[in-house]
């Protein structure tokens, strides 16, 4: 089961899990990314390749599914006008045992920042920017290479 | 060519699409890019930096040393910041 | 925060991300263990050391906590009678950012797993019987040495 | 001492705490377990492996040649299967 939705309403986690629980998988491993608002930031906005952006994580998602034997994967990317305290991406997968749920929830959330057309701007209050690429980033993706 | 951009590039052009047919001498995106610098200021601005800019054609990610070829749209954008 | 439950009621799973996810952290990272139903297991039951159990699970909060710098890490495992579908431990991780989520998240449950006085009986239909600990266990719990 | 038994440790002895005290030729936890072997049909059967026997002293997990020293409380089962 893969399931990936790119939406501008709130994550709604509990309903992700349950879905993911019910595969009957052993493990289900999560990773949860939250606007953080201790840097000043007021809002987020999160703009995307619409008709590329769903093609790119399934595509994620397929690989991941094979290279670890998953039951289940689930990538929610939220897109619009977020707050600090708002969940931007929901990451959930499902397999029979942890390693195979926890390494292949850690691919998924490495590889979607550098693999997915997404493009957060900062808004502090007046002032709002477009975020940079870390270089960190294309070097956590490398490392599943 | 639909020609598409995303955040700072797509503010800075002052529209996010559209329709542009570049001459035959156009051959891969980083040609396109020196060729759409040349149509208004605000192109001019948004493709000064080619090294800070990525692409896609026919929605994939290529470097930007990839040949148009029979591209049907092809975005324009900065490096991607999602998750 | 550490938070460190040993319980026979069911793992209330949005509650316990939700405590997560007001810690302020930008990553929040889960493993979450559900007995598993495909091999003929009607029933699973966990027995554990009272008294000790709750502070193994807290002194490995607190090395992972300084291990990750983590902002928060709830150690969740339900005891007494479970059936298939049931949740049976809960690991939760908050961070700034999403590696040091993730990577505490494993280590917790890798080390769980050999660390804290748990013992698990299996039935299937009419028989029970304990089960074995597995090396891949103390090999995944190494690891991290 | 205060000795307490789980899983199928438990099981064979037929009691999860008892109170005993060793012999003074009783010095670490591999001697307590061969002791432990002689006092019932019940202990004989649960202590007849000690390879598949794991301990704790005062609540903290130890391997079977440590000493008892003053333990309190020490604690008898087989390896542990959380999570």
């Amino acid at each position: 089961m893969i399931r990936v939705s790119i939406d501008d309403a709130p994550i709604e986690l509990g309903v992700e899990v349950a879905a993911l629980e019910e595969r009957g998988a052993g493990a289900v491993a999560t990773f949860t990314g939250v606007v953080r608002g201790d840097d000043g930031v007021t809002a987020l906005e999160l703009e995307h390749y619409p008709g590329m952006t769903e093609g790119a994580l399934i595509a994620l998602a397929e690989v991941a599914m094979q290279r670890w034997s998953l039951l289940g994967v689930t990538m929610v990317h939220r897109v619009g006008v977020m707050v600090p305290g708002d969940r931007i991406v929901f990451i959930g997968t499902a397999a029979e045992h942890r390693r195979e749920a926890l390494e292949a929830c850690a691919y998924l959330i490495d590889r979607l920042k550098t693999d997915a057309p997404f493009w957060k701007r900062e808004t502090r209050g007046d002032a709002a920017r477009w975020v940079e690429a870390r270089e960190s980033d294309a070097d956590a993706a490398g490392r599943w290479d | 060519m639909d020609l598409l951009y995303f955040a700072w590039v797509r503010e800075r052009i002052g529209t996010g699409a559209e329709r542009r047919d570049p001459p035959e001498a156009v051959r891969n995106v980083a040609d396109l890019i020196d060729w759409l610098a040349t149509l208004s200021p605000g192109h001019a601005e948004a493709m000064r930096e080619p090294e800070r800019l990525r692409a896609a054609i026919d929605q994939k990610f290529v470097p930007l040393d990839t040949l148009l070829g029979d591209a049907r749209e092809v975005a324009i954008f900065p490096p991607v910041t999602g998750g």
